[in-house]
């Protein structure tokens, strides 16, 4: 058993509990710190499959910006364990167990690919990940969508200030 | 290529407009003439030599169905401003921002009719959708504006997330974001058979264009968000977004259905009957033109979905033909809508003696709608039904959609009847001869198309 | 790494997300479990990449294959980006009106 | 002159617009000068006809083409013979008698009302010489109804009464059943030869099966019930009576009752070659004619009891055809046509001097007030009664003999029916004109004789009804002293040839006549003698009596047994099938949906958590359709 | 041009009448419209050149469908017909009043349009747009001007109809695609060849549209309402005219497009024709309201036609073909008295009238006449069309003729029920001063009258008329 094996095991454990940790608890300031946990689990995951890139991009924006935006919003909100809603518990119930068919549903299928069966992931190596090839690809083949992503980022400013602007 | 530079561009003139200038008018003046700009400038990618030629390294692919889509899109939005600027300019302060957001709207709606390959989808859906959750929620006070949007905007994110599982699993089957091949499994060498992660792909990618056309039971949100958006923007929604959004659902699927095999005719013709079902009949008991009209598009979006179902050339040329009537008609009624004091069908009792052309223009608005020969929404729907018979086989889905077409006719009629048989004082506000002007213009060209179908189909097409 | 197990990994991810989606009704924590969901398919995205550029190697040194499924995940990052900022203005703007984050809360809008 | 035939149905027609646009202005002289001199018009018209055929043959007219399909062409054509010329006679001329009675009898209407009677009474005329001349079944059906149609008209004549509008729809619905009988026979005539013309029919009739032939004969034979009464079709002739007299005498007396005799006559060579039908003929016809006198016995209205009296003679008529007396049949018409004409217009100038008072318990003693109607009255009576040598006894006599070489039974029945005749004619006779005034006093006061034009039909009538008879005087007596029969002889040609000749011994038939005559000789005294001295008694008739007076409750049969049940089901039809049943149903499918609306909505619960879980449900669902497609493709093939 | 001609005056005149405000002019411009409209198609059909009557120009090249007409017998009698009987309708009305009477007959002329479309269209689709553009005036028409219950009875008829015409509209899709030609026109439909499930399907498609158009029993529940609830002069439109709609399309239509079908389906059809000929008229017995009786009996006689249909033999059709035009007259005339009386006594129950013959003589005996022409009396006529069906159907199967004859009784029951509580007896209170028609009315009534007659007397001219029809529908194929 290689250490990356370990290691992914371990990810993946920590990954799911804190995944699941994030809906159990009640207090909606840990759940972002559990959900920070999962992105940190995950970069693992992207540093083990050698896409530094990524990893340090998910740790800047998911876990940096995103979730303390998230943090921000709450605490301004000052919500906690009182305030938090809590659906009914029939609801609940049916949501874990629809989810858990589409799962379900989901792993069946994988299983009756056979032609996934040996396919593995490259570990460790293949320096598609590395930013000097990711930054070629984007601003060679990809700068369409790129600049196009701008019109994305306007109107996401646009309708930030629409909405959140007093008037 | 030009649409989508040109639109993005005047996103942010009128963004700047909105800084220049405080006067709400001149705004929607900006915005006219910009429409005109674009549609130009798709005319010119469609037909003359000057098109901004960039190499999207096969991303985007122009051709003229979409070109065709855009230029009905663009129009489309031209007469929706037209009628309707007013109500934009009144409906909040940063009116030019509402114009900026439509235009990135048009942007995303014509990278939708061009897109290749699932990244460009994926942008251009994300483009057309985060606007809109703006513009639902632009009426700030009001808290069905608030609860539409946010209602719009979970839900939308969520079928974001579909949309990318599904994208993800075509790319582990397949290697590429491009849909209809099987590349890996010939690499493997294996027996040719499609790859259950590619079906399973390729179907989580069908609920979400589900979701984004509101084809039941994927349809829940589209009557709240209607129904709670400030009315000039769910006609916005109704027509020009939804429309994009079956170009792109036919663009994306139109030569790809061979991978599904025949489950697929079933799966859709479920997917059919149970929108119309939900749509028609749902629509019968509303109280609320508004809400009405959501549930209608609901029921409009299943007839369209025929094209889908027949994936021929007829569907795709009646695909043109069904947008540009249904959103003009759409347009026309919602702009009568929104011109009403009371939403509810109570509300148009009596309009035929107080606004006896309003009340002639809307009801040619929703013969068009009903379908009824003489408006342009008979060959629409002729065209899908007629795609049907062609691709033969399952008659009777045209029978049971016949069938529903009838249940259509009640809820459009009950408007007529408040309109014309029912005693009342329609209150609206105040009504410009412009105003009634671009109805009828509206109107007539509804008949136009009805008795001309062709013509369009000339212009726009062949 | 087999690739199963990834998938399983991340499919589990993705579905423990939407049982979030479906079990909780702060809003903010539905936007949560949603970002969930997206993380678990750039996870699945990044592998499928490197499985692809695996088989590619054997045949070409060089080869870019699979760089196409990290820029993707890119691609989503920035989608994401733009849609939380969007959407924690929403979720802001309804607490403003009603304080409150209640997805239940608001039900206006019904039949 | 036969060419010149379309005259005789023109005249009347003529009168009919004249008299019917012009009645507001017409002054009431004027109108009956033209409803009565039409008709005289056309019975000159019809007398040279009469001569004409008499002198050489019939033939057929044709005015123009009256429908012309591929399968069939039916031409509006004329039949001009011997006995269509005979039947024009008797129609214009008791016709012409008639309306000049009516002239005196009517003369209280208001103009407008007497011009009407008159353009009713012409229009009958028309439509009476349609079905006469009318020379294929098709335009036979145009009078045949068209009488039905004018009967209706007379009948309900005093509309403000709705007793009397009742009867006249009595009368039409029960003539129309009739007529169905007859189209189905004109259908399935036109079906097996493709022409409904008597002569090509007549011609080809060997064409047709046995089973052909019986069934279109018995079908026209359902016509003839409706139209000349007979059971089970006879109730709507005594209610018929509400009409105005001379109506009675002319239409349900004289002429259109007769209509049944004439057109089997007409194809007589048809029944001849149905024995089945014959039979039934005449045993509907016997039994008509016994059951109708039974109730005549007891009748208490004078017009009433002429009327039953006219069903049992038609009776007699029906028989005469049954056992293939063809001319004797078509003889006692004509006699028929004379006496019964006369007895109605006879107790129309009673009812005329009673101020319309019809109960002949409230009369008696008569003869000395209404000198002429009694001595004509009485005369008839002896017609009808058969006494010899009125006419009556000859035409009824030889329908008898003829059924009695049938078969005997038919005759002694016969006999018993004529014996009852003679009873109930002269009860009435008695019950009228002799004994003492029952009436009221003014009543008594005003009684008087009636102006010329009542009383010179009355004559003219009695004389025809007198010698009436002498035209077919029985081969016992003298050698072709039947006129009548040799004059008819070619239309029954035919028949006659396969009819088996049968001749009784002359001695056998005097004592027939003999003895028949006798007794009826015994029935009149007894009946004058046991009513002579009769007063108006309060007691309830029982048993038989109460029975005959009611009519043998016949009219309540229909009513419960056809009339009542038939409405029962309309109105089951109305409110139960149509507004539960079919309209429900559709109405149904509206309600469906609607109320599916109101509970789908529901599921639009308005809670983003619900929609996402029904989303997530609904795409297990199709992972799950598609695994398992196969299924599915087997259900669909299924199904589809 | 002449067809051309025939359906723009209407539609432009309707169209125009839209904005003249003024009752009386609008009324009489109404009529000019209308007398125009007849003039051309007398002189079209009687005395016009015979290539004048037909007319093709490009309409949908890409749909394969032409804007063709034609005037076969049938169509020649009908347009007759339509032409024949809106001023007829017209001059009856003139004194009804209407509110917004400019919209009123502008629709009215419209309706005209849409009529006459249907009977010269020679091509499926624009049949089918005329089908639906008859409708939507009458629709509008009996919705604003009709009795109380209007707005849902009128609703009714309108999806119920609607419905049949969108099956219809898929079955032409059918057929259209099975036809080699690729074309719309009625000539190359006579030319597909189906398979027998194919055939059977489309052929009810096509079948229920016009069985609940005629209508036949049980598709009838729509019309005795909206006979009772519409204005008058709109029902005479309906059960005038339209009611041919349903005929004549079954003719044009159904029996030569799917000959095999339409004979493997004629007993069903029949039988349910028959049996809706009783029903009606034992429901007729038992209705107290002049316009639903009339209504029922209508529908009597349409089941009679429809079986004729469905003989397939010449006779029958001949019936049909006369008796189409027949109904429609003596129909008309029906509606004319019974509008007169409503207007007049401002009821139309039996039993609040009565005794009408001494206050209106002239009313009384027009009326009578019109009753026995509506039970089919010799020379009048109805009695030429009945004949001829019964025969036919007669010659199909004396059992069923012989069940459909007893209509004919019931026929005789019912209009002379009704004839006998309107006119005779003596006059109760409504009546007590009821006055004599007059004018107009009493003039139309006449005319209406006369052609009964005369057609009663001298049917010969409509059979000519119409031979041609029937031979091209039985003969061929």
């Amino acid at each position: 058993m290689s250490t990356i094996q370990i290691l992914f095991f371990f990810l993946s454990a920590l990954a799911i509990f804190s995944a699941v940790m994030v809906l159990v608890s009640k207090n909606p300031v840990h759940s972002v710190l559990w959900l920070i946990a999962v992105f940190f689990a995950i970069s693992g995951h992207y540093v083990l499959l050698n896409a530094q890139f990524l990893a340090i991009v998910n740790l800047i924006v998911y876990a940096g910006a995103i979730m303390v935006l998230f943090l921000f919003v709450i605490m301004l909100m000052n919500l906690n364990t009182e305030t938090e809603p809590q659906k009914h518990i029939w609801m609940k119930l049916a949501g874990v167990i629809s989810g858990g068919c589409f799962l379900l549903m989901l792993i069946s299928l994988v299983r009756q690919t056979q032609e996934m069966v040996g396919r593995k992931a490259l570990m460790a190596e293949g320096n598609i990940g590395l930013i000097k090839n990711l930054g070629k690809a984007l601003f060679g083949d990809y700068v369409v969508p790129f600049e196009i992503t701008s019109v994305l980022f306007l109107s996401a400013m646009v309708g930030a200030v629409v909405i959140g602007k007093k008037d | 290529m030009n649409a989508i530079i040109v639109s993005a561009l005047l996103g942010v003139v009128m963004m700047f407009s909105g800084i220049i200038s405080k006067n709400k008018s001149v705004h929607t003046v900006v915005a006219v003439v910009g429409l005109l700009l674009l549609i130009i400038a798709n005319l010119l990618n469609s037909y003359g030599p000057y098109v901004i030629n960039i190499n999207t390294h096969g991303l985007l692919s122009v051709e003229q169905f979409g070109l065709f889509s855009n230029t009905i899109a663009f129009t489309a939005t031209l007469v929706y401003v037209l009628l309707s600027g007013k109500t934009i300019e009144n409906t909040g302060v940063n009116v030019a921002d509402y114009y900026a957001l439509i235009f990135f709207v048009l942007c995303g709606v014509s990278i939708l009719s061009s897109f290749n390959g699932l990244l460009m989808l994926f942008l251009g859906i994300e483009i057309l959708s985060i606007p809109l959750y703006i513009l639902t929620g632009a009426d700030k006070r009001n808290l069905k504006s608030n609860e539409a949007s946010l209602k719009y905007f979970l839900m939308g994110s969520f079928s974001t997330g579909i949309l990318l599982m599904g994208i993800t699993l075509i790319y582990g089957a397949t290697g590429s974001f491009t849909l209809g091949q099987s590349k890996s499994i010939a690499g493997a060498g294996l027996v040719v058979q499609t790859s259950f992660l590619q079906i399973a792909g390729m179907l989580l990618l069908f609920v979400a264009m589900c979701f984004k056309v509101s084809a039941a039971p994927f349809h829940f949100w589209t009557p709240d968000v209607y129904d709670g958006a400030p009315g000039v923007f769910t006609s916005f929604m109704a027509t020009i977004v939804k429309a994009s959004g079956f170009i792109a659902f036919i663009r994306l699927f139109e030569n790809n259905t061979s991978v599904l095999g025949p489950t697929w005719k079933i799966l859709l013709s479920l997917v059919i009957v149970a929108t119309l079902l939900v749509g028609n009949i749902t629509a019968v008991f509303q109280q609320s033109v508004k809400r009405m009209l959501a549930y209608s598009s609901i029921a409009q979006a299943g007839f369209m979905l025929f094209a889908l179902y027949s994936a021929n050339d007829l569907a795709k040329e009646g695909i043109l033909l069904y947008s540009a009537a249904y959103s003009l008609a759409t347009i026309g009624i919602f702009a009568v809508l929104i011109k009403m004091k009371d939403y509810t069908f109570d509300g148009f009792n009596g309009l035929a003696k107080t606004q006896p052309v309003v009340a002639l223009a809307t009801t040619i608005c929703l013969l068009s709608l009903a379908g009824i020969p003489l408006t342009a929404g008979f060959f629409a729907k002729y065209y899908m039904l007629a795609s049907v018979v062609k691709a033969g086989g399952s008659i009777w889905l045209v029978i049971v959609a016949v069938l529903f077409a009838a249940v259509s006719v009640y809820y459009y009629f009950r408007v007529i009847q408040a309109m014309y048989f029912k005693n009342g004082e329609a209150e609206t506000l105040e009504i410009t001869n412009g105003f009634k002007t671009g109805l009828l213009v509206l109107a007539a060209l509804i008949v136009l198309i009805g008795i001309f179908p062709t013509i369009v189909l000339n212009w726009f097409y062949f | 790494m087999p690739i199963q197990y990834y998938i399983y990994l991340c499919l589990t991810l993705f579905s423990i997300g939407i049982i979030g989606v479906l079990t909780r009704r702060n809003a903010i924590i539905v936007f949560m479990c949603i970002e969930l969901m997206l993380n678990a398919v750039n996870l699945l995205l990044v592998a499928f990449s490197k499985m692809h550029h695996g088989a590619a190697l054997v045949s070409d040194k060089a080869t870019t294959v699979g760089i196409e499924g990290q820029l993707f995940v890119f691609f989503i990052m920035v989608v994401a980006a733009a849609e939380v900022s969007v959407g924690l203005a929403i979720i802001v703007m309804m607490y403003r009106n009603t304080h409150s984050v209640d997805i239940n809360f608001l039900n206006r809008l019904k039949n | 002159m036969s060419k010149l035939v379309y005259l005789v149905p023109l005249f009347p027609l003529l009168g009919f617009l004249i008299n019917g646009l012009g009645r507001k202005s017409m002054s009431k002289s004027l109108i009956a000068i033209v409803g009565s001199g039409s008709i005289l018009a056309s019975f000159i018209v019809s007398l040279l006809i009469f001569f004409d055929v008499k002198a050489n043959g019939g033939t057929v007219v044709t005015l123009f083409n009256f429908i012309d399909v591929e399968s069939f062409k039916i031409p509006f054509a004329f039949q001009v013979d011997q006995l269509s010329s005979l039947f024009l006679l008797i129609i214009t001329g008791i016709g012409f008698l008639i309306h000049l009675y009516s002239s005196a009898y009517m003369h209280e209407e208001e103009p407008q009302h007497y011009g009407r009677y008159f353009a009713y009474l012409n229009l009958f005329v028309f439509s009476m010489l349609l079905l006469i001349l009318g020379a294929n079944y098709v335009i036979m059906f145009i009078g045949w109804e068209g009488v039905g149609l004018c009967s209706y008209l007379l009948i309900g004549f005093w509309f403000k009464n709705n007793n009397y509008n009742y009867a006249a729809r009595k009368a039409f619905v029960m003539n129309r059943i009739g007529d169905l009988g007859f189209l189905l026979a004109v259908f399935w005539i036109l079906l097996k030869l493709g022409t409904a013309t008597y002569g090509e029919v007549f011609a080809n009739v060997s064409k047709l099966s046995s089973f052909d032939i019986t069934a279109i004969t018995m079908l026209l034979f359902v016509g003839a019930m409706g139209k000349s009464a007979q059971i089970p079709l006879y109730t709507w002739l005594p209610d018929a009576m509400a009409g105005p007299t001379p109506v009675s005498a002319l239409i349900h007396a004289a002429t259109m009752v007769t209509a049944g005799i004439y057109m089997i006559a007409r194809s007589n060579i048809l029944y001849t070659m149905a024995p089945a039908t014959q039979t039934l003929v005449a045993v509907i016809g016997l039994a008509t004619a016994i059951f109708a006198a039974t109730i005549a016995l007891k009748q208490n209205d004078i017009k009433k009891v002429l009327a039953y009296s006219t069903v049992s003679q038609l009776g007699y008529m029906f028989l005469g055809l049954g056992v293939g007396a063809y001319t004797g049949a078509v003889f006692h018409v004509m006699t028929h046509a004379f006496f019964k004409a006369l007895l109605f217009l006879g107790a129309g100038s009673v009812i005329h001097a009673m101020h319309h008072e019809q109960d002949i318990r409230k009369m008696g003693g008569l003869k000395r007030y209404l000198p002429i109607t009694h001595i004509t009255f009485l005369l008839g009576c002896l017609a009808i009664a058969g006494i010899p040598p009125f006419s009556g006894f000859f035409s009824k006599d030889e329908i008898l003999t003829a059924a009695f070489s049938k078969n005997p039974l038919y005759y002694f029945i016969g006999v018993a029916g004529a014996l009852m005749t003679a009873f109930y004619m002269f009860r009435l006779y008695t019950l009228t004109f002799l004994g003492q005034f029952r009436g009221t006093h003014e009543q008594e006061h005003h009684l008087h004789e009636s102006p010329w034009q009542m009383t010179f039909p009355l004559i003219v009538l009695a004389i025809l009804s007198v010698v009436g008879g002498w035209i077919g005087i029985p081969e016992v007596f003298a050698e072709n002293a039947h006129s009548l029969e040799h004059f008819l002889a070619p239309v029954f040609a035919e028949s006659t040839k396969l009819a088996e000749q049968h001749h009784l011994a002359a001695s056998q038939e005097y004592l027939m006549m003999g003895g028949t005559t006798l007794a009826i000789i015994i029935v009149i005294v007894f009946a004058v003698n046991s009513y002579k001295k009769y007063q108006a008694s309060t007691t309830e008739a029982t048993g038989v009596g109460k029975l005959l007076e009611n009519k043998w409750y016949i009219d309540e049969l229909y009513d419960a047994v056809i009339v009542n049940p038939l409405n029962a089901l309309a109105g089951f039809f109305k409110n139960i099938i149509e507004k539960a049943g079919i309209d429900g149903l559709v109405n149904g499918v509206g309600k469906l949906v609607s109320y599916g609306s109101r509970q789908l909505r529901l599921v639009q619960s308005g809670q983003v958590g619900n929609y996402i879980l029904i989303m997530v449900l609904a795409m297990v669902v199709f992972f799950l359709v598609w695994f398992n497609d196969g299924y599915i493709y087997q259900l669909i093939n299924k199904i589809f | 041009m002449i067809p051309v001609s025939l359906i723009l005056i209407p539609l432009i005149t309707g169209l125009a009448a839209f904005f003249i405000k003024e009752a009386r002019s609008v009324k009489a411009w109404a009529l000019l419209s209308s007398v125009i409209t007849l003039a051309i198609a007398a002189y079209g059909i009687f005395l016009g050149p015979a290539k004048e009557l037909a007319f093709d120009a490009a309409w949908l090249p890409e749909l394969g469908s032409r804007f063709t007409l034609m005037t076969d017998g049938m169509g020649k009698m009908l347009v007759l017909l339509t032409v024949g009987l809106f001023p007829v309708i017209f001059a009856a009305t003139y004194q009804n009043e209407y509110k917004k009477p400019g919209s009123y007959y502008a629709l009215m002329l419209l309706s005209q349009a849409g009529l006459l479309g249907v009977f010269l269209a020679a091509d499926a689709l624009v049949f089918y747009f005329f089908w639906e553009l008859a409708l939507i005036p009458v629709y509008f028409l009996c919705s604003i001007w009709g009795g109380e219950k209007r707005i849902a009875v009128t609703f009714k008829f309108f999806i119920y109809t609607f419905i049949g015409s969108l099956l219809m509209l898929v079955g032409i899709l059918f057929l259209y695609f099975q036809n080699p030609e690729h074309s719309f026109a009625l000539q190359s439909f006579y030319h597909i060849q189906l398979t027998a499930g194919q055939e059977n399907l489309v052929f009810w498609l096509f079948f229920i549209a016009f069985a609940i158009k005629m209508p036949i029993f049980p598709f009838h529940t729509w019309q005795p309402d909206a006979y009772e609830q519409s204005p008058t002069s709109v029902t005479m439109v309906m059960s005038g005219i339209m009611v041919k709609m349903g005929i004549f399309a079954a003719i044009r239509w159904l029996l030569p497009v799917f000959p095999h079908a339409s004979v493997q389906f004629a007993n069903p059809i029949i039988i349910l024709s028959v049996v809706g000929m009783l029903y009606a008229s034992l429901i007729a017995i038992r209705q107290d309201d002049i316009k639903r009786l009339i209504a029922y009996s209508s529908i009597a006689h349409i089941g009679l036609m429809s079986a004729a249909i469905f003989t397939h033999n010449k006779t029958g059709m001949e019936g049909v073909m006369i008796q189409m035009f027949n109904h429609g007259i003596n129909v008309i005339g029906l509606w004319i008295v019974a509008d007169t009386i409503e207007q007049q006594l401002g009821t139309r129950k039996f039993s609040e009238l009565g005794g009408l013959a001494q206050k209106a003589p002239v009313l009384a005996i027009l009326f009578v006449v019109l009753c026995f022409a509506n039970i089919a009396l010799p020379l009048t006529n109805a009695f030429i069309g009945e004949f001829l069906m019964f025969n036919g159907l007669f010659q199909y199967n004396a059992w069923i003729a012989a069940a459909a004859v007893i209509s004919v009784i019931l026929a005789a029951v019912y209009t002379l029920n009704m004839v006998q509580k309107v006119l005779y007896g003596n006059t109760v209170p409504v009546t007590e001063n009821a006055k004599e028609i007059s004018g107009n009315v009493k003039w139309m009534l006449v005319v209406v009258v006369i052609v009964v007659i005369v057609l009663g007397v001298y049917p010969q001219p409509m059979i000519e008329l119409t031979k041609d029809t029937v031979n091209a529908i039985l003969v061929n194929r």
